[in-house]
């Protein structure tokens, strides 16, 4: 094979630290090398027009790029050789710029490597065979995970542009977050009108399913293919029957229940619909609080139910669905911060959380939008807000800025003033983040028109000082610790990843970070794709983001997944394993291993053989590792290509 | 008020000896006052701590090291507690002190006595011996008046002795002191023949012993 | 010459894809300054990583071997890594028996929005194997020997 | 129960001077739940907060002379009342870990020390080692009658890192065992606000202000009394309560008991034995009220 050696400048992203033409000299030398240049920039249009004119006028059979991570460009040069009449697998990169020139400075140090890993490449391409993929049908129906603003647009996207979708939600209503919130900043718009005609949409769409009250079990199956078992959790109310009448809910005697749409503002009834507005309006049974249920004694919501609905021997149903695409919209749950024993660590009724004072700001809230004291019913006069409660933070190991809570801050402090006009607001801030439209004007009208009183610096100390709550912190601009008497304290506490966000992350082996929020495929041109084909990205469960945001990544998963159905087929990764017949002794081992279920045994003039289905092959390899006759081999990736790239290094 | 030049008034030897020191690093901070806002002694202080840390980050030596902050800090730990950032600020505020006073700053005159006069004790006896250790702090002091007025509630109580109390081993312990006293001489003469422009202003004060000056202090006051 | 004479050692690393060449990647793009020494071989999965590759490399003159995959339950491909972790825990155990340190060979797992996380690990077991000095050679007959009882071991 | 809780007793300076009446009652109540207490035979003061405010070596050489005459005796946990001592003892112990510090400190020492072992407070092994659960068994006269705080101080539980002990802001440790002794603990919300420490002979100001909220505080929670686990605080809120009242003009008469005090009270020890006449605040009132509760509920048993 005669091969071409194209060693990338990056501009002077590489060449500050790495001499290319150095390396490309050195490529020269190497065995098979026919051609060999260092480029300005190879992944622009001259640079691949010279990948392509050097095929054909040095009649190349292979090329190696040394230039940026395989994971950025490898599918860029992989169609610039084919433009060239190559196979698009007889091409090879060397990471030249992630793993040398970014990591270090030392230019003698950095030109070796680089031509360590060029030798490396070429070793292995002279091993690379040409490769073809192959087509395979796909069911153009697409699973929605989660039920918040983010997910809500996505699926009504989806079924807009006529395509069949599964919502599956956690709770017994869709609307997630948002639908907590009394407004929206910065337009002061009343969120339950802008979200509850959504929520209707999904509930009366033709094409949308809705699975409310349950859970994603298991996932199986690959883009284009995915098998999906819900678990529908038991309601002890038979929904096709209930019609949300609420008869139960006025009659229910247990009513200690913890309200979870709430916040734990108040108390619901054992058997509850979380609020009027609610996606499906059925009620369900909180089962640790139903004394028919833990005790065996009560019974009354059947008795007044005019449906009949009431079950009290439901059980978790399980439902399988298929799909070709998974849009996960899984949103952020609120960080824990009872860790804050500086702040009372929840002591303090009257020290409350942002989503808690939403609730309480809500006409259809448990206070029917009163801002009341939770201590004593009493109206606050001053009313403290801290922002980056469990945000900006590392010893709490939340180091990340959650972006949102200056925003809702300023917006609280301005409906506090709407709500209680003779009641003066503070708030501890550190850096106000407003980086929107109208966002920052929104910030200064809290200021300049509604009087709060904004104060550079943390707090370090809340304690009860009679009735009042002692607020003790710093105004960094005036350089002094001050204090303040506050009726009512609210936490700007921040986000975190959505409780069982990993849980769900392994089931659909998608990656997460530190935090458990998702890793997008790549974070600037690949905001919503995800490392596993068919599966994308919406909203807050990717990190934390505001409304807007999270609406414009639904609509944009929602794109995604109508461009990879506007195909019949897809075409199958050609990196998959195949075995060698001859080799093959039949031991099964392969198929015990292999975590698709893509190899079965066939049998072959009375012999047992394994057999490779290449489209539910996901080209992991394990099998080639485990086959202890080397027969089962990852194309792309076989035993004898890895060694060749280790040959290539370790060489007496 | 003054104009700082911010590349030029940066003490770039200050920062690194602030940050070997204290293991510490001072770029970790991004002022958010915390420690400030739980500080008990902000009401004393001159300097806040806060800003002590940023005029510690920006390498402003001689106002740091001037700052009677330092002085009054007690090593509460409330800052390191709570800071965000996980730095351990208390700890800055002791390496501050002890370049303080290496480089002989004045700090606060009474507090500095007393931990002198406390460490004399201990260097003498071995323990603590109170009376001795206030005998001390007066004759350097002058300030007579400082806790008479407990003595009619402590001395019935049993609670001060008029003898040091007696160990052992109490000569060991003077030897750590004076071995101390060594090593820190030998330090700064190595690091004199470093910097030539060191500055030589009152080395660590001798510790006096307490027995002696007894008498003298009670005289004044008819306690026997 | 494929090392620095002198100044670096041979230390080869098996990565996977989607964690830990990705995690790479993350420490590169966060310019996280590390040592030269290392030469990245990018793998789909752990799970393929093959106990002889790392016996091959060491035999070869490797001075150091690293392999690093995805964190337990995190695998792109559900339970590749569990494998691995199985095979290398018998190629730590059996290094030792070829007449190499156990610690010229590491696995560890790191994800790939850990660039931090991977400058530490190629720092730390750089400055390990520099420790350890080039590895004993291991040559001729002797040499099919050992990997033929490798060979049967596995 | 572990029966033969045995263990290394490091008293401090202030024991032969303004504490004794912590050491007293700590000896005192330790012999009554019979855990084992040995002397570290020729101990030597730690240093205190003067000697790490001057050098840090100085500081650890100073409390590993005193680690060293521990380990010499075989035990291997050293336990103390005061959380000054403990403190210095436990960072000295951590410093040390570092092989450089540690070359610096003992160039100081006649002899390289062992500072391998482990100090806690007397509070600390009380709760974990000895038990509330098993406490509240031993109560003979429960604490009735009165409500108490407890105010831990500053140090006792912070840096949490090195100190390991209890929640760095909402220390519960005394609260339990007072409980268990039967008294009505009151949430004393300023447990780990700094009393003004080391400063009461060249600032008596700060000490004043200082003590004085915590006093207002604990007066405005309804407490009757506190109980302290630091000679330091307790010196500051008895000692000088009178000096407070005159710089605040404020009126407070509040008994501060060492914790150990008020246990040993409740195991039945006598009040000589424990020192409580060494108090500067009586504690008459409040514990003659504690005795006729006792008796009515006594009687109406």
């Amino acid at each position: 094979m005669k091969i071409g050696v194209f060693v990338c400048h990056c501009g002077s992203n590489i060449e500050a630290t790495v001499d290319t033409a150095a390396v490309a000299a050195a490529a020269r030398q190497f065995p098979g090398v026919a051609f060999a240049t260092d480029t300005m920039y190879t992944c622009s249009e001259p640079g691949q027009d010279e990948i392509v004119a050097a095929i054909k006028e040095h009649n190349l059979g292979g090329v190696v790029v040394a230039s940026c991570t395989p994971r950025m460009h490898e599918q860029t040069f992989r169609r610039t050789v084919e433009r060239a009449g190559l196979n698009r697998y007889l091409f090879e990169m060397a990471n030249i710029r992630e793993h040398v020139s970014w990591i270090g400075k030392d230019r003698e140090a950095n030109t070796n490597k680089s031509i360590d890993l060029v030798r490396m490449a070429t070793e292995k391409l002279t091993h690379n065979r040409p490769l073809y993929s192959k087509k395979f049908d796909i069911n153009k129906r697409v699973l929605v995970i989660g039920g918040g603003v983010a997910g809500i647009q996505a699926a009504l996207d989806c079924a807009d542009g006529g395509l069949e979708v599964v919502m599956v939600e956690k709770t017994s209503t869709i609307g997630g977050k948002m639908a907590k919130l009394d407004k929206t900043f910065p337009t002061v718009d009343c969120s339950s009108c802008i979200l509850g005609p959504r929520m209707v949409d999904v509930a009366q769409h033709p094409n949308i399913t809705l699975y409310a009250y349950s859970e994603i079990e298991e996932i199986n199956g690959y883009v284009g293919n995915f098998e999906i078992k819900v678990k529908k959790k038991a309601t002890y109310v038979d929904w096709d029957l209930c019609t949300g009448c609420g008869i139960c809910m006025e009659k229910c005697p247990s009513k200690k229940a913890t309200d979870f749409f709430n916040e734990g503002i108040g108390k619901t009834t054992a058997i509850n619909i979380p609020f009027p507005q609610a996606i499906p309006k059925k009620a369900k049974i909180d089962p640790a609080f139903c004394t028919k249920l833990t005790k065996g004694k009560c019974g009354v919501c059947a008795k007044v139910c005019p449906s009949g609905c009431i079950n009290y021997e439901m059980q978790d149903e399980f439902i399988t669905e298929k799909v070709g695409a998974i849009v996960t919209a899984t949103g952020f749950d609120l960080f824990d911060w009872s860790v804050y024993g500086e702040y009372g660590g929840g002591r303090y009724p009257d020290v409350i959380t942002g989503l808690q004072y939403e609730r309480m700001l809500s006409a259809s809230g448990p206070t029917g939008g009163h801002i009341k004291r939770p201590s004593d019913g009493k109206e606050p006069k001053n009313i403290v807000f801290i922002q980056c409660v469990g945000s900006r933070d590392k010893s709490v190991g939340r180091p990340y800025c959650t972006g949102f809570c200056c925003m809702y801050t300023a917006k609280q402090a301005i409906l506090t003033k709407d709500h209680l006009p003779e009641s003066q607001s503070y708030v501890f801030y550190m850096d106000i983040r407003a980086i929107g439209k109208l966002y920052d004007e929104f910030t200064r009208r809290a200021m300049e028109e509604y009087d709060t009183k904004y104060i550079r610096g943390r707090v370090s100390m809340i304690y009860p000082k009679g009735d009042k709550l002692l607020v003790r912190g710093a105004d960094t601009l005036m350089g002094s610790q001050v204090e303040v008497d506050a009726d009512l304290v609210v936490l700007a506490v921040g986000a975190e990843a959505a409780a069982g966000a990993s849980k769900l992350a392994e089931k659909l082996r998608i990656s997460y970070d530190t935090y458990g929020f998702y890793m997008e495929g790549h974070p600037k041109l690949k905001p919503v794709e995800t490392n596993t084909a068919g599966v994308y990205l919406a909203g807050a469960c990717q990190g934390p983001k505001d409304i807007p945001s999270s609406v414009a990544q639904g609509s944009a998963a929602a794109a995604k997944v109508l461009g990879l159905f506007s195909k019949d087929q897809l075409e199958s990764d050609p990196q998959v394993s195949i075995v060698d017949i001859k080799r093959c002794i039949g031991c099964g081992k392969c198929i015990k291993t292999c975590p698709y279920g893509a190899i079965k045994e066939t049998e072959l003039r009375g012999m047992v053989k394994a057999d490779v289905i290449e489209t539910i092959c996901q080209g992991c390899g394990i099998c080639t590792s485990t086959c202890p006759q080397g027969a089962v081999q990852l194309q792309h990736f076989t035993d004898n290509q890895i060694l060749s790239e280790v040959n290539a290094l370790c060489q007496f | 008020m003054k104009v700082i030049n911010v590349n030029l008034s940066y003490n770039s030897d200050f920062v690194t000896q602030v940050e070997e020191e204290s293991g510490q690093k001072l770029n970790n901070c991004y002022q958010c006052g915390k420690c400030t806002a739980g500080c008990p002694y902000t009401d004393e202080y001159d300097i806040a701590v806060s800003q002590i840390m940023r005029l510690t980050q920006t390498g402003q030596k001689d106002k740091v090291l001037n700052s009677k902050s330092l002085w009054l800090c007690a090593s509460c730990e409330s800052c390191t507690a709570r800071c965000p950032n996980k730095i351990d600020v208390a700890r800055i505020m002791d390496v501050l002190r002890h370049m303080a006073r290496k480089e002989g700053y004045i700090g606060i005159h009474t507090i500095k006595t007393f931990w002198d006069s406390f460490l004399g004790s201990v260097k003498n006896n071995g323990r603590v011996f109170e009376v001795g250790l206030l005998a001390n702090y007066i004759s350097h002091t002058g300030r007579f008046w400082t806790d008479m007025g407990l003595g009619h509630k402590v001395l019935p109580k049993g609670k001060i002795h008029f003898t040091p109390s007696e160990m052992q081993g109490k000569k060991e312990v003077t030897k750590i002191f004076i071995r101390f006293k060594e090593e820190s001489a030998k330090c700064r003469a190595r690091e004199k023949s470093r910097e030539i422009s060191a500055d030589s202003r009152s080395p660590q004060d001798e510790y006096v012993p307490e027995l002696r000056l007894l008498s003298r202090v009670f005289k004044h006051r008819n306690l026997h | 010459m494929p090392v620095l004479e002198g100044t670096e050692l041979r230390i080869v690393g098996f990565l996977c894809n989607w964690c830990s060449y990705g995690g790479a990647d993350t420490a590169g793009v966060g310019r996280f300054k590390q040592p030269t020494d290392l030469r990245i071989i990018r793998v789909p999965c752990s799970g393929r990583i093959d106990p002889l590759f790392i016996v091959k490399a060491m035999m070869n003159g490797a001075d150091g071997v690293l392999v690093s995959g995805c964190h337990p339950r995190d695998c792109h491909y559900s339970e590749g890594n569990f494998y691995a972790r199985r095979r290398l825990e018998i190629i730590e155990k059996f290094l030792p028996i070829l007449g190499y340190e156990p610690e010229r060979f590491a696995y560890t797992w790191v994800s790939a929005s850990e660039g931090q996380r991977w400058q530490e690990v190629v720092t730390s077991f750089t400055d390990q194997i520099h420790k350890l000095g080039p590895a004993p050679k291991i040559l001729g007959p002797q040499a099919s020997d050992t990997l033929s009882v490798m060979e049967a071991a596995l | 129960m572990n029966t033969s809780l045995n263990y290394a007793y490091y008293p401090g300076c202030s024991s032969t001077g303004t504490s004794i009446e912590y050491d007293m009652s700590s000896r005192a109540v330790c012999a009554a739940l019979d855990i084992q207490l040995n002397d570290v035979p020729d101990w030597s003061c730690c240093g205190s907060t003067p000697a790490h405010t001057v050098d840090h070596t100085l500081s650890s050489a100073l409390s590993a002379r005193n680690l060293d005459q521990v380990a010499s005796m075989g035990l291997d946990s050293c336990i103390t009342p005061c959380p000054s001592c403990l403190a210095n003892l436990k960072t000295a112990k951590h410093r040390m870990e570092d092989a450089g510090f540690r070359d610096k400190v003992n160039n100081l020492l006649d002899k390289p020390a062992n500072t391998q072992v482990g100090t806690k407070s007397v509070l600390q092994i009380l709760v974990e080692d000895y038990g509330v659960e098993n406490i509240k068994k031993k109560v003979v006269k429960p604490l009735t009658g009165r409500a108490v705080g407890a105010y831990y101080g500053c140090i006792l539980n912070r840096p949490a890192e090195l100190m390991q002990f209890d929640d760095r802001e909402h220390p519960m440790a005394m609260d339990n065992i007072m409980e268990a002794l039967g008294a009505t603990v009151v949430a004393f919300p300023l447990k780990v606000e700094c009393c003004g420490a080391s400063f009461g002979i060249p600032r008596k100001d700060l000490v004043m202000r200082l003590s004085g909220k915590l006093l207002d505080t604990a007066k405005g929670i309804g407490a009757m009394a506190l109980v302290t686990a630091c000679p330091l605080c307790q010196m500051n809120l008895d000692m000088r309560q009178a000096q407070v009242n005159n710089a605040n003009d404020s009126h407070h008469d509040m008994p501060i008991f060492y914790f150990t005090q008020l246990m040993g009270l409740a195991l039945g020890l006598t009040e000589k034995e424990l020192g409580i006449d060494k108090l500067c605040v009586s504690p008459r009132t409040v514990l003659d009220a504690m005795a006729s509760e006792q008796s009515v509920k006594e009687r109406a048993a």
